[in-house]
């Protein structure tokens, strides 16, 4: 029994781990989508959903409830099996990269000796970061450029001409940009050395620049807005554009298959803006904390991990903001915007990184 | 007990196998091509298992090479079978048949 | 003097290709075709002149017993030579070559409507693939030089032959191609034999091989001897050609021009019958010994199915042909017979054959420029319109039936006497095999004298019973004086072979010692006295 | 023991995947067994000690080569394969080179048996991105730029092909021209 | 300060001296493309670029041949070699050839001249890597450049389906042979623990897995087969020759097809040795010998067989190179078998040489045929060459030149080439590959066959439609030029070439210092 629990141990932690992050994530997801609602209200003048709850906080639950009792309907002439694969796919995909952030720093302070059965023998340190990945960052853009199928899968299988248009656009868009956002990783990369996630925040508190985004600012605009495209949003949401297709590839999901849609993207929203805090404004790290706290000390892992969270909403804020004043693309200026101009951008970007770090080295 | 090398060259012939097959049953041209990607990522595993076994980087090299090359090689001949579709509003390959067998 | 010792004979090979390329500069700058046929006239002439100079008494043998000899290294990388030379066998072929080339240019004054320039720049490049192939001593350069010969035959027959032109031109080719090419494996295995036994390296050097293998430091497995002397056997068989390879020849010489058909029968075939002689007996006379009874069968066999087709051919030309295949059978009957007065007596054929099948089809030319037809029931009583053409034909028929006194009795004579003394073949108690192949032979002869003199009587006498034959026109002065000098040949040749004998008495006697001697045979030739001496026509 | 257990659970749905790949007539289903296939892979090239390589893998073939498939199917908007008018033969064929590649398989298997089993040791620092990198810019490096030549080949011969055509459409022109010399004759 | 960082970046043996030919040739590719960017319309310009960038290469090549330079680079990498410089050389000339055919045609279809251009000398970046490479990794790379260029050049007519379907058909089984070639090189890495094929060749007598070597070794020639259009994998060339734009199946029957044997030869007797007397080996050399002599057979009858039934000339020409795949073998299993290791570079120098030989007389053959083949590549039947010879006789004599020469009539090119490819196989003594020499000449001799029929068509038939002489640009006139010397020239006075061929730089035996 001892020997089951020892084995079993370390994925209990990581379960444990997983249903945090995701819970954690989930909700900030749903409050999101509340802020957003209010902000653009706001800044059009108007007050924003204040009925359910104070000041309306309960809406994201009033409008889960909807979603689930509304009926589901599933068009006649669609292909079903992908029909129903293709919004699992998106949630899935939006999620996964989660497993690889880092939320705060090591928390080294606390004797794990006390747990039972000698569980905590040799645990030095407890990282909040559910998996400890060697290659975090192309994990991230890996699994980023798979969420693209559940766009794609959804507006092939619905049978409808709307869908299939933003099926093909959204594959476009995200195929074009996702070299420029790749490009622009690059950049950090080098200046990090190194793909772990962990370790570029490790490097950007090393650095004499403390955050990414001074060296690598051209990388961090070209980030943003490839990130904007990648997620499909203002202005780059030609993909599900009201006006021209109808909602695009989701058009024909209703209920809680369109949920898992909706949520699929305010989850992407959150992982890029984690990528982008991550890579250029130094994670969780605040510079001149560990004067206050000492490192490694419970304190100094929540104000971090708070610290985390708050860049995190700055960035959902700002695409919030974004799409409270710009209007959209047409998509041969999305197309031409990013491969002659993003991309060129990136590359130049790149390259003079690469000749300043080889200096910089010798 | 961890899965021997013995196993993931079996896997992998197996896959090659399914591949190689898939190639010739298949009637459409994208069909084929995709037949085509399975094998080369069967070749993979196995140059990545006898990376592991020999504990040599050489295997994984290789194997990113070849993942280059797939990739300029999906470009260019998907670049083909719609140029092909774009004539012949097919990419069935037995239709390809003005050049006589 | 030196010098003409040492590049006469590569000044032969050249002059003809210097004369095509000065054609064709001419066709590019003046562009007129009728003069042509001077410069080519001119080229060939001056070629049979300068070929005299091999008469020349100065001339020295070379190491290897050759006359001009010339052994320069070629592509050292194989290891192969540009060795050249002549000896008493070779010799008298090249003159055969150099002297009917220029008849051959005369026959084509009228013939000759369309492509004039390609057709003589093929005919000066066919002559010097001839004179190469008759002194190349290497056997790469001989196989080059064999398979060159082929190229300007195959478009001469195929751009200016008849209506079958096609057919009989790739067929021409083909057959020869295949042959040669398994000459060519047979000498680069020979190359391997040589290196591999001899530690010296490969040579594609006829005379090392032979002095090689005369010495003992090569020595050829009988099985694989077997086999490379089939392989070059079949090569030759094919161009003679022998019974049962022939059947390319017919068509070949129907559908050939004029001048292709008095080429191809006067020197071509003899490519055939002087690599076997030069490059089977020599290379391989044990094997020459033991397969001889093969090809004696087929030469008789051939003799006498040439003879037995011909008489029932209804063209002209074909009949001519099939008598070529007859005579050759006598070539190769008289060669495989081993004794010195048949060898002899097939040299002799050769040239004899060359003279008077060559006349026979320019003659046949003649008629059929006039009439555009061949077919004997399209004649009849032509003496009377055209008294020397008949007078020229018959007396030539006379010559290839082998009347005494003509050039085809000495040699055919000859064949005989030596194929009657042979013992190639079993002597057993009752029967001795040579006298009967002998006999067989002999009735070739005979066969012979029915289907030329019947065809002679069908076309020449009796009344003329076409209408059109009445008016023909007999022989311009251009064509009596192109036929005398062959008429003289056959004549002087069946009085007084004496000369022609004595220079190719020693080489002949050199490739029947070696078959004989090497090959440890029993026979003592010095007994069988060769009656070459020529006393009994004067 | 979990290393075996993960490796055939991975290894039996890449084999169920690539079969149903090649059952299926929609390229589409195909596709996605496909991309099935390759995730597989890259969960057994975690456990290979592999992970740069698991993630080029996702990243490559699912992240880029996959989707431009998949999007090529859309943009072609194909059918699935219909009749069985296909050759004969290569049905016997394709059944003899599975036949053969199966025998292999086994051979290889066979020879490959008695190999000694490598301990499971994830800080093996072959399939590291550190030592790939290092590697791939100092032992490697002429490949790599031969990849890079190769690329740029790539991207010129995909543009030339796919670039709005020029010419006219020539196969009525070569349809007439059949006509012509049909008439010739 | 620049070079500085320079030498700092390429720090690890990258000597970029050794592979300055490839880099030349990849350089001009880079170039042209800028070129055409700028001055779209300047056609002859880009081709102008192509071929001085060839001819620079060339001459380096050149100046390499005779040096003491190092026999590897790049970690081993780079083999430095008689069989590299040779084939380079090769590989070079088709490319060449190709630019100056393919004028005519770029100007009448309207190609893209700067994509092109560049994509060709890729393919030669690529081909040239092939036959230097000494590393599983380089050959392979080396092998997809090649083949990807091709797949593009072979399907350039975009508006035309036949190009289309050629291309379509070349990549699925270009790749699909790949993937075989990938997958031996994956058996052989594993059966001997490295892809450098020196370090290969050490481990071969004594690998860690020995049956691996055997299937690797049987996939790679599938593979290669493929590339080589050895039979019973040549299903996909006279389909794929036939659709092609001409002076492309022209580049394709020369070039890739002389890449793929140099590699197929660096593999198969440099690491692992098919050599019985240099390095045995226990597990290869029997029945690899026995099962190419096999192949080698069926492709030499089953090319010469089926070019007999062809009606189109491309498709003809196709089948030939099929059975001139077959006679190369001849000579790759004489290098196999040779005794020495002189013997055997002779033997590869001989197949670089029937190479160079084929390669000579095809362009100029195909040089012809795009003249005539108008817009579409439309008048490449038979038919279309009737009673031609006297109308142009230039071209058609120049054009049964070539035919000859791919005959293999002495005096010409093919001649030579054949000889030194049966030689060494010969040499071998063995009867199988003594049968293989027979069923070679045989396979000639029909080829007389088809071959002639292109002369007898040209010069024996009457012409019954209208011709109008094509024009000949200088270009066209300069390969031919080029051609019908080179034909004779080989034929004639080969010397110098072959001793060239079978020289290797320092007479040093490749050693990786890996």
């Amino acid at each position: 029994m001892e020997a089951v629990i020892k084995t079993a141990f370390p994925f209990m932690v990581i379960t444990a781990g997983v249903v945090i992050g995701f819970q954690m994530v989930l909700m900030i997801v749903a409050y999101t989508v509340l802020a957003e609602r209010k902000v653009l209200g706001w800044m059009q003048g108007r007050v924003g959903p204040n009925r359910v709850g104070p000041w309306g906080v309960l809406q994201p639950f009033a409008d889960f409830l909807k979603f689930i009792f509304k009926e589901d309907i599933t068009p006649d002439k669609s292909t079903k099996f992908v029909y129903f694969l293709a919004p699992l796919v998106a949630l899935t995909c939006a999620l996964m990269p989660i497993v690889v952030y880092p939320f705060g720093p090591e928390i080294t302070s606390v004797d794990w000796s006390f747990l039972p059965m000698g569980l905590g023998e040799g645990v030095k340190a407890l990282p909040l970061t559910i998996a400890r990945v060697d290659v975090g960052v192309l994990f991230v853009l890996g699994i980023t450029s798979v969420g693209v199928y559940g766009i794609m899968l959804a507006g092939w299988s619905s049978n409808s001409k709307y869908s299939l248009m933003g099926g093909l656009r959204s594959s476009a868009q995200m195929i074009s940009y996702e070299l420029a956002m790749g490009a622009s990783v690059i950049g950090v990369v080098l200046l990090a050395g190194t793909l772990d996630l962990g370790g570029i925040i490790r490097a950007q508190q090393q650095s004499t620049f403390r955050w990414f985004i001074v060296p690598q600012f051209i990388g961090f605009i070209v980030f943003l807005i490839a990130a904007f495209a990648e997620t499909n949003r203002t202005p780059f949401d030609l993909p599900e554009a009201e006006t021209e297709l109808v909602a695009g590839f989701h058009t024909e999901y209703s209920a809680l298959k369109f949920a898992l849609f909706f949520m699929a993207e305010y989850v992407n929203m959150f992982t890029v803006s984690m990528m982008c805090t991550v890579l250029f404004l130094g994670g969780w790290y605040v510079p001149g904390l560990s004067h206050v706290f000492e490192v490694g000390s419970i304190p100094y892992a929540l104000v971090s991990h708070f610290a985390f969270i708050g860049k995190i909403c700055a960035f959902l804020f700002l695409y919030i903001w974004v799409r409270g004043t710009l209007p959209r693309f047409r998509f041969d200026q999305l197309m031409n915007f990013g491969w002659k101009f993003l991309l060129p951008v990136a590359l130049a970007n790149v390259i003079v990184t690469i000749i300043v770090v080889f200096f910089l080295n010798r | 007990m961890e899965p021997s090398l013995a196993s993931y060259l079996a896997l992998s012939g197996i896959l090659f196998t399914i591949g190689a097959v898939g190639v010739i049953f298949k009637r459409n041209a994208l069909g084929m091509f995709m037949c085509i990607e399975l094998m080369l990522n069967a070749v993979n595993l196995t140059f990545v298992a006898f990376s592991r076994y020999y504990g040599d980087t050489t295997g994984q090299l290789f194997v990113f090479m070849v993942m280059s090359v797939a990739a300029a090689e999906a470009a260019v001949g998907l670049g083909i079978i719609i140029a092909f579709f774009r004539n012949k509003q097919s990419i069935d390959v037995d239709e390809a048949s003005i050049l006589r067998n | 003097m030196d010098f003409l010792n040492a590049n006469l004979l590569t000044i032969l090979i050249l002059l003809p290709i210097i004369g095509a390329v000065l054609t064709l500069a001419h066709q590019m700058f003046w562009k007129q075709e009728s003069q042509l046929k001077w410069l080519t006239l001119g080229f060939t002439t001056l070629n049979f002149v300068v070929s005299l100079a091999l008469f020349s008494k100065s001339a020295i043998a070379g190491p290897s017993g050759y006359f001009f000899e010339k052994n320069v290294p070629w592509i050292k990388a194989i290891g192969t030579n540009y060795h050249i030379g002549v000896d008493g066998l070779s010799f008298w072929l090249v003159i055969l070559t150099t002297f009917i080339m220029p008849i051959a240019v005369l026959s084509t004054w009228h013939a000759v409507e369309k492509k004039r320039t390609a057709f003589y720049i093929f005919l000066l490049l066919l002559e010097s693939a001839m004179i190469g192939v008759f002194v190349s001593l290497d056997l790469l350069v001989f196989y080059l030089f064999f398979e060159a010969s082929l190229v300007p035959m195959f478009f001469l027959i195929g751009i200016w032959g008849g209506d079958n032109r096609i057919y009989a031109a790739v067929k021409f080719f083909i057959f020869t191609a295949f042959g040669s090419l398994l000459m060519l494996v047979a000498i680069i295995a020979l190359f391997f034999l040589y290196a591999d036994q001899t530690g010296l390296g490969g040579s594609f050097d006829l005379i090392a091989i032979m002095n090689a293998m005369k010495t003992g430091t090569l020595v050829i497995p009988p099985q694989t001897g077997t086999l490379l002397f089939l392989a070059f056997a079949l090569a030759f068989a094919i161009k003679v050609p022998l019974f049962p390879f022939h059947t390319w020849l017919p068509d070949a010489h129907t559908e050939a021009p004029t001048a292709g058909s008095v080429i191809l029968a006067a020197v071509l075939l003899k490519m055939g019958t002087y690599g076997l002689m030069r490059f089977n007996f020599g290379l391989f006379p044990d094997q020459s010994k033991e397969w001889a009874w093969l090809f004696i069968a087929l030469a008789i066999v051939g003799i006498i199915y040439g003879a037995l087709v011909a008489m029932v051919q209804p063209d002209v030309k074909r009949l001519v042909a099939y008598s070529s295949v007859a005579h050759m059978g006598f070539v190769i009957l008289g060669m495989f017979s081993f004794t010195e007065a048949g060898m002899q007596g097939a040299l002799y054929t050769m040239l004899s054959h060359g003279v008077t099948t060559g006349a026979l089809f320019l003659l046949v030319g003649f008629i059929y420029e006039r009439r555009h037809t061949r077919e004997i029931t399209a004649f009849g009583g032509l003496s009377n319109p055209m008294p020397i053409y008949a007078t020229i034909f018959v007396i030539t028929t006379m010559a290839s039936i082998g009347l005494p006194f003509l050039n085809g009795f000495v040699g055919e004579f000859l064949i005989m006497v030596g194929m009657f003394q042979s013992q190639v073949l079993g002597i057993t108690a009752s029967v001795n095999w040579n006298v009967v192949a002998t006999m067989f032979a002999g009735t070739g002869v005979i066969f012979a004298a029915v289907y030329l003199l019947w065809m002679v009587q069908r076309v020449f006498f009796g009344k003329v019973t076409v209408e059109k034959n009445k008016g023909l026109a007999d022989l311009s002065w251009r064509e009596i004086g192109l036929m005398i000098p062959l008429l003289f040949l056959m004549v002087y040749m069946g009085v007084f072979p004496k000369p022609f004998l004595a220079r190719s008495e020693s080489a002949i006697k050199a490739i029947q010692e070696r078959v004989m001697h090497q090959a440890g045979g029993t026979v003592d030739h010095a007994e069988a006295k060769p009656p070459v001496s020529g006393d009994e026509h004067k | 023991m979990v290393g075996t257990a993960l490796f055939f659970l991975f290894a039996g749905f890449a084999i169920m995947c690539a079969i149903s790949m090649v059952y299926h007539k929609n390229p589409l289903y195909s596709a996605i067994s496909l991309v099935g296939v390759f995730i597989s892979l890259s969960c057994i090239y975690i456990t290979l000690a592999a992970p740069f390589i698991a993630a080029v893998q996702i990243l490559i073939y699912a992240g880029a080569i996959m989707v431009l498939v998949v999007f090529v199917i859309m943009l072609l908007n194909l059918d699935d394969d219909t009749g069985p008018n296909r050759l004969k033969y290569l049905y016997t064929l394709g059944g003899g080179l599975g036949v053969v590649l199966l025998a292999q398989t086994f051979f290889i298997f066979y020879a490959v048996m008695r190999a000694p089993n490598v301990p499971s040791d994830q800080t093996l620092s072959a399939g590291k991105t550190l030592t790939i990198g290092q590697a791939m810019y100092t032992e490697y490096l002429l490949p790599v730029e031969i990849v890079g030549v190769l690329l740029l080949m790539a991207i010129i011969g995909s543009v030339m092909l796919a670039r709005r055509l020029a010419q006219p459409q020539l196969e009525i022109v070569v349809e007439r021209e059949s006509e012509i010399r049909h008439d010739e004759q | 300060m620049s070079t500085l960082f320079l030498t700092d970046l390429l720090t690890p043996e990258a000597s970029v001296s050794i592979i300055l030919p490839e880099i030349v040739v990849a350089l001009a590719g880079v170039i042209v493309m800028l070129y055409d960017s700028f001055f779209p319309k300047q056609r002859v310009v880009s081709g102008a670029i192509a071929l001085i960038g060839l001819t620079v290469s060339a001459v380096i090549l050149a100046t390499m041949w005779g040096g003491n330079s190092p026999t590897s680079g790049w970690n081993g990498m780079i083999a430095h070699d008689n069989l590299r410089l040779s084939f380079s050389f090769v590989f070079l000339f088709v490319s060449a050839m190709t630019v100056l055919i393919s004028t005519v045609w770029v100007d009448r279809e309207n190609v893209p001249a700067g994509e092109y251009h560049a994509l060709l000398l890729f393919a030669t970046f690529g081909m040239m890597m092939m036959s230097a490479g000494n590393d599983l990794v380089v050959i392979f790379l080396g092998l997809e450049t090649l083949s990807i260029a091709t797949y593009v050049m072979a399907g350039l007519r975009r508006g035309d389906l036949k190009s289309n379907e050629s291309a379509m058909k070349y990549f699925i089984l270009g790749s699909f042979a790949s993937a075989f070639l990938l997958y031996g090189m994956a058996l052989i890495y594993g059966a001997t623990g490295s892809t450098n094929l020196t370090q290969i060749a050490d481990k071969v007598a004594n690998p860690n897995f020995p049956a691996l070597l055997l299937v690797g070794g049987a996939m790679l020639i599938v593979g290669f087969g493929f590339k080589i259009a050895m039979a019973p994998f040549h299903v996909w060339t006279p389909d794929v020759y036939e659709g092609a734009p001409t002076p492309v199946t022209g580049f394709m029957a020369a070039g890739p097809k002389a890449a793929a044997f140099s590699s197929f030869l660096r593999i198969f007797v440099l690491g692992l040795p098919l050599v019985a007397g240099v390095q045995s080996s226990v597990y290869l050399h029997d029945a690899w010998i026995s099962a190419l002599a096999v192949m080698a057979i069926i492709t030499i009858l089953v090319g010469n067989v089926a070019a007999i039934m062809q009606t189109n000339v491309k498709r003809m020409l196709a089948y030939s190179s099929i059975a001139h795949a077959g006679y190369a073998l001849v000579g790759f299993i004489g290098a196999g078998m040779a005794k020495s290791t002189a013997a055997r570079d002779e033997a590869i120098a001989s197949v670089a040489f029937y190479m160079l030989t084929y390669a000579v007389t095809n362009m100029g053959a195909f040089a012809i045929v795009t003249l005539l083949a108008e817009k579409n590549d439309r008048r490449a039947e038979f038919e279309d060459y009737n009673g031609i010879g006297f109308k142009s006789p230039v071209l058609a004599f120049s054009l049964s030149l070539f035919m000859l020469s791919l005959l293999g009539l002495p005096l010409t090119a093919g001649f030579m080439g054949k000889i030194l490819v049966f030689r060494p196989a010969l040499e071998a003594a063995n009867p199988l590959v003594t049968g293989l020499v027979i069923v070679a000449v045989i396979g000639s001799a029909i080829s007389a066959y088809y071959y002639l029929r292109l002369i007898v068509v040209m010069f024996f038939r009457e012409r019954t439609s209208e011709w109008r002489q094509p024009k000949m640009p200088l270009a066209m006139t300069t390969a031919l030029v080029i051609a019908i010397l080179g034909v004779l020239y080989f034929g004639i006075f080969a010397d110098r070439v072959i001793e060239k061929f079978a020289q290797s730089p320092s007479g040093v035996v490749v050693k990786a210092e890996k």
